[in-house]
């Protein structure tokens, strides 16, 4: 269980720090959803199922939605251009 | 008298703009009695712009030098904050004081809830979810500002393109995200209604319970289209559910905190799966709004 | 000290995320990478909340007929951060609502060039 | 069973909240306009009832939200000086409501109006539990309401410019609600509550004790930047003038007069009641708060008078009136609150004064902001031109208007501490300054430009809006008398303050 949790308290940090320098738009928000999952899980381990069935609808779920959808407006995925 | 900030003027003015760190063009004339002469823009203006660009270049280099400052020496204080704060997993901490035994000796008994967080955000601090539930309420409305179509954000051709884009996607519906959507979107509504409701004696509640079922909800729609999703979902009963959702949830906590505060009988008692539902429709509402609001700019 | 460190670890992993995060938001040119910053903030507050409630060896508090009388840990840092998830997803979704406006009308997301281009229509 | 009277509080915060919902669902934009000033009035005038029933009974009451008594619910707390601000918060609320009333119509499309006054409706409820809550998460949520809203407030009118202002307001606020909420949970770490005479105990064990001295440092150092960020603080105050120097009259009037003032007085609750006075001394942090205060008074003032734009100078006015709001909680004493919150009184009805009248006499020169194409606008207006030098002569500080008696008072509040010379010297300096950019602004206004450019200008401006505007002479008569009042019978006022502070 400790080592699930060191592994999971690393990947945060390694999320974190990926997540805003990755180059394209769309890998930035798949870390970011990585980073949520994990988060989840950790909420898990802290013994707050509320918070990790939450966390888990929330971050990774409906934030994410509306990242992509926001990704597809301005035009940051491929083969969304218009014309 | 006329005051001039420009690259000649005293160190006093110039420190002012920096620390400013206005990017305006500073204005010439502080006394504008006399008459504006009708001045030649040409020469100045270009110079005026390179000044501009100049200034923004400036501000863009030294903003991150600092920035960077504010925030090692923050994470440094925040640093030394934890590492003299109450250790981690310790029963001793001062945070579990009466408060919290409190909640877990009579939590179930005074709100009638099993799970005590429930019974905390619900029952003991009420006020916090209602204003919660507010900034929920707000966050739609305020994306509605921006985002529901009018003549200011949308033009004629986008919404050409969207109903084309929509004609395009009943034609050739995405056969795999149907099937899927099919086989999954009864279970988790399911699933939804089972937190929903039983946020009482398991984890869950109306949180979490009206994001999952407003997730269920966007699935469908994304699926199968918005026509379908409009039979259950058009923007007339979008908009009753929400209100009468946090309306209920408002005044039935209204009646609660009046009864609370003056010591009346409570006749209350099944609160909690009222408001709890409330919520939920009120979560699951909103976080449809958004889906819908961003991808079409209309519910 | 690296003992500290680990008896501490949620916490100090905390704030180095929130250090990532702030870092972020201020540093960022790009808006919605800032946004995404701000999200990292704020799990990195909520984690520092919530680490603070737990109790070794606790169980999920849901108390009821369970036959003995177990440890079970602080629920109310996890109502909080809970408040807090469901503001942080309010925010989340009114920036990114007003960065696709942003995009609408001076075509892109980046701060700098965001700021150039407003300038030039001023003029 | 307690009198009925003590009810009234949580009515206003309820009312304000179910008129934010009910508002989404009314279709017509006037519809929703008109309930918005019956909220403001009704809360108005319950918090009145609440201020004579605590004033006179000597007394502030603590109102449980639900059945559980402190400190395991929610509560509110009230007294003299809540309710005060509160009563004086609503009636400015509707009145920069009314006074911008033309230009908010004019500048929001119709179907969103009745967006803007839910918008409105929940500033009202977030301001009100600002100043009564008595849990430091509560203020947390409330916080985050208002952020929103007033966010809102400002892209209402939704052009480029104000977007982009919108976004860098959001993302510094969001720094500040996040250094709040870091803040807050470090003090609930080492002392385990939420609500405010409970935390306040447990921190006078701690300072007794000796121990978690670095995290309540840290706390209150965290805790006081966040709200500085969000209350426009001097390095903090970029944002500022974008945000409230482009919005729409009405929008500007509330932020700058009102949504400001909510943080600073949670801000002031949270050193009053939770971490005392004399440990913010202790600390240092009051030195520092008295330092950033000091600044923005000069530098507010230096950076307005470059402005040409005249509702970004009087956004940068308000960074240095912010100042002074903060110096006086720096000097560390009961008498520099007093007079803080006298200022807070008396810049909430300067400041949307300023802003409908200057948004009035830009209405009638053709929607021009500059100072150079508003000459002689006042002859055209000339309600709003008195207005406009009422509030900007309050500003400066001229006997018998408001800003002169804070000006007083903060002068004497300085007597007794140790930096006596120096914010008395700021105070001149400041004043001074203001002079610089207001006169000027007065001259341009009461100057009658030559026959031709008034042609020229008469021939830009709309028909409509050289007509006589009832609701907006209204709000400027009001808010005229409201500063002769707090510059003249200043007394009961300071008196019902310092019952305040002393009831907190």
């Amino acid at each position: 269980m400790i080592v699930l949790e060191y592994i999971l308290l690393i990947g945060l940090i390694v999320c974190a720090i990926a997540a805003p320098l990755c180059k394209r738009l769309l890998a930035a928000v798949i870390v970011y959803m990585a980073f949520s999952l994990m988060m989840a899980v950790l909420w898990s381990l802290l013994q707050s199922p509320d918070l990790a069935i939450t966390e888990a609808a929330v971050g990774a779920g409906v934030t994410s939605i509306l990242f992509f959808l926001t990704l597809k407006k301005v035009h940051a995925l491929k083969g969304t251009h218009d014309e | 008298m006329s005051k001039k900030i420009d690259e000649t003027s005293g160190w006093l003015q110039r420190f002012a703009a920096w620390v400013d760190g206005d990017r305006e063009p500073p204005d010439r004339t502080l006394l504008v009695m006399e008459r504006r002469p009708h001045r030649d823009f040409r020469p100045t203006e270009e110079e005026f712009e390179r000044r501009e660009k100049d200034r923004l270049r400036k501000f863009f280099n030294w903003y991150p030098i600092a920035a960077t400052v504010i925030c090692v020496v923050m994470a440094a204080i925040l640093l030394t904050t934890v590492m003299n704060m109450p250790g981690f997993g310790d029963e001793d901490n001062p945070i579990n004081n009466e408060v919290s035994e409190r909640y877990l000796e009579h939590g179930a008994e005074e709100t009638g809830s099993e799970n005590v967080v429930t019974a905390m955000i619900i029952g003991y601090r009420g006020f916090d979810t209602l204003g919660e539930s507010c900034v929920l309420f707000l966050a739609v409305a305020a994306v509605m500002i921006l985002l529901l179509r009018d003549e200011k954000n949308t033009t004629g051709r986008e919404l050409h393109q969207l109903e084309r884009e929509e004609a395009g996607a009943r034609e050739h519906a995405d056969l795999i995200l149907q099937q899927v959507a099919k086989v999954l979107t009864p279970f988790i509504f399911l699933f939804a209604i089972y937190v929903l409701l039983n946020g009482e004696t398991s984890p869950g509640g109306g949180f979490s319970g009206g994001t999952i079922l407003g997730a269920g909800v966007i699935l469908f729609s994304a699926a199968f289209g918005v026509q379908r999703t409009q039979r259950f979902m058009n923007r007339r009963t979008y908009s009753v559910v929400r209100t009468f959702g946090l309306m209920l949830y408002a005044v039935l906590y209204g009646i609660y905190i009046f009864i609370g505060a003056n010591g009346l009988p409570n006749h209350l008692a099944g609160m909690i799966l009222l408001i709890d539902l409330a919520v939920g429709l009120v979560v699951a509402c909103t976080m449809y709004g958004f889906y819908a609001l961003f991808s079409r700019g209309e519910i | 000290m690296l003992s500290d460190i680990i008896q501490n670890r949620y916490a100090v992993t905390a704030v180095i995320l929130f250090g990532i995060g702030f870092t972020n938001l201020m540093l960022q040119q790009n808006l919605l990478r800032k946004v995404i910053g701000f999200n990292i903030m704020d799990s990195a507050i909520f984690m520092l909340l919530a680490s603070l409630g737990y109790i070794d060896g606790g169980v999920a508090p849901i108390v009821g007929d369970r036959g003995f009388d177990p440890l079970y840990i602080n629920p109310i840092p996890s109502g909080l951060v809970l408040t807090g998830i469901v503001v942080s997803v309010s925010i989340t979704a009114f920036s990114l609502a007003l960065i696709q406006r942003i995009y609408r009308r001076y075509g892109t997301i980046e701060m700098r060039e965001l700021l150039d281009r407003a300038k030039k229509e001023d003029d | 069973m307690r009198p009925f009277i003590e009810n009234f509080p949580f009515f206003s915060i309820f009312l304000a909240i179910l008129a934010g919902i009910l508002t989404a669902t009314i279709r017509s934009g006037r519809a929703a306009y008109w309930v918005t000033i019956g909220v403001c009035a009704a809360s108005a005038v319950l918090n009145a009832f609440v201020l004579e029933y605590t004033y006179l009974g000597d007394l502030s009451f603590t109102y449980t939200m639900g059945r559980f008594l402190a400190p395991y619910g929610n509560a509110i707390k009230c007294g003299p000086l809540q309710a005060l601000l509160t009563t004086v918060f609503s009636l400015v609320m509707g009145t920069s409501l009314a006074g911008g009333r033309r230009d908010l119509f004019q500048d929001i499309l119709p179907q969103k109006q009745r967006l803007y006054f839910v918008m409105v409706n929940m500033i009202l409820a977030s301001l009100l539990a600002l100043t009564y809550t008595n849990d430091a998460f509560t203020g947390y949520v409330f916080i985050e309401i208002s952020t929103i809203a007033a966010c809102a407030l400002v892209m209402a009118k939704d052009n480029g410019p104000n977007l982009i202002a919108t976004i860098r307001y959001l993302f510094m606020s969001l720094v500040g609600s996040g250094l709040f909420l870091i803040g807050l949970t470090v003090l609930n770490s080492i002392t385990g509550y939420l609500l405010m005479p409970s935390l306040s105990e447990a921190v006078e064990g701690l300072k007794v004790t000796g121990d978690y001295a670095i995290p309540l440092t840290v706390s209150v150092g965290l805790i006081t930047a966040g709200l500085g960020v969000k209350s426009a603080m001097f390095p903090f105050h970029l944002w500022l003038p974008d945000a409230h120097g482009g919005a729409t009259t009405a929008s500007s009037a509330i932020l700058s007069g009102l949504v400001l003032k909510g943080y600073i007085v949670l801000l002031l609750l949270m050193i009053l009641r939770v971490f005392s006075l004399e440990l913010i001394v202790e600390l240092g942090a009051a030195d520092v708060i008295l330092a950033f205060g000091v600044l923005g008074m000069i530098f507010g003032s230096l950076a307005a008078m470059r402005e040409s734009h005249i509702k970004r100078m009087l956004a940068y006015s308000s960074v240095a009136q912010i100042g002074y709001i903060f110096m006086g909680i720096g000097l560390g004493t009961v008498e520099g609150l007093v007079a803080s919150c006298f200022h807070i009184l008396v810049h909430a009805c300067c400041k949307p004064l300023l802003f409908l009248c200057a948004g009035r006499l830009s209405a009638v020169s053709g929607h021009h902001k500059s100072l150079k194409n508003l000459r002689g606008s006042a002859y055209r207006d000339v309600g709003a031109g008195l207005g406009f030098t009422v509030g900007a002569l309050s500003m400066i500080g001229i006997p018998l208007f408001g800003g002169f008696v804070s000006k007083l008072y903060f002068a004497n509040a300085s007597l007794p501490t140790g930096m006596t010379a120096m914010t008395l010297l700021t105070i001149a300096l400041s004043t001074v300054l203001n002079a610089l950019y207001y006169v000027p602004a007065l001259l341009a206004i009461w100057v009658k430009p030559p026959a031709e450019d008034e042609a020229a200008v008469l021939a830009d401006v709309h028909a409509g809006e050289l007509a006589f505007d009832q609701a907006f002479t209204a709000a400027d008569i009001l808010l005229v008398a409201a500063i002769f009042v707090l510059g003249i019978f200043y007394h009961p006022i300071t008196d019902v303050i310092e019952a305040g502070v002393r009831l907190i």
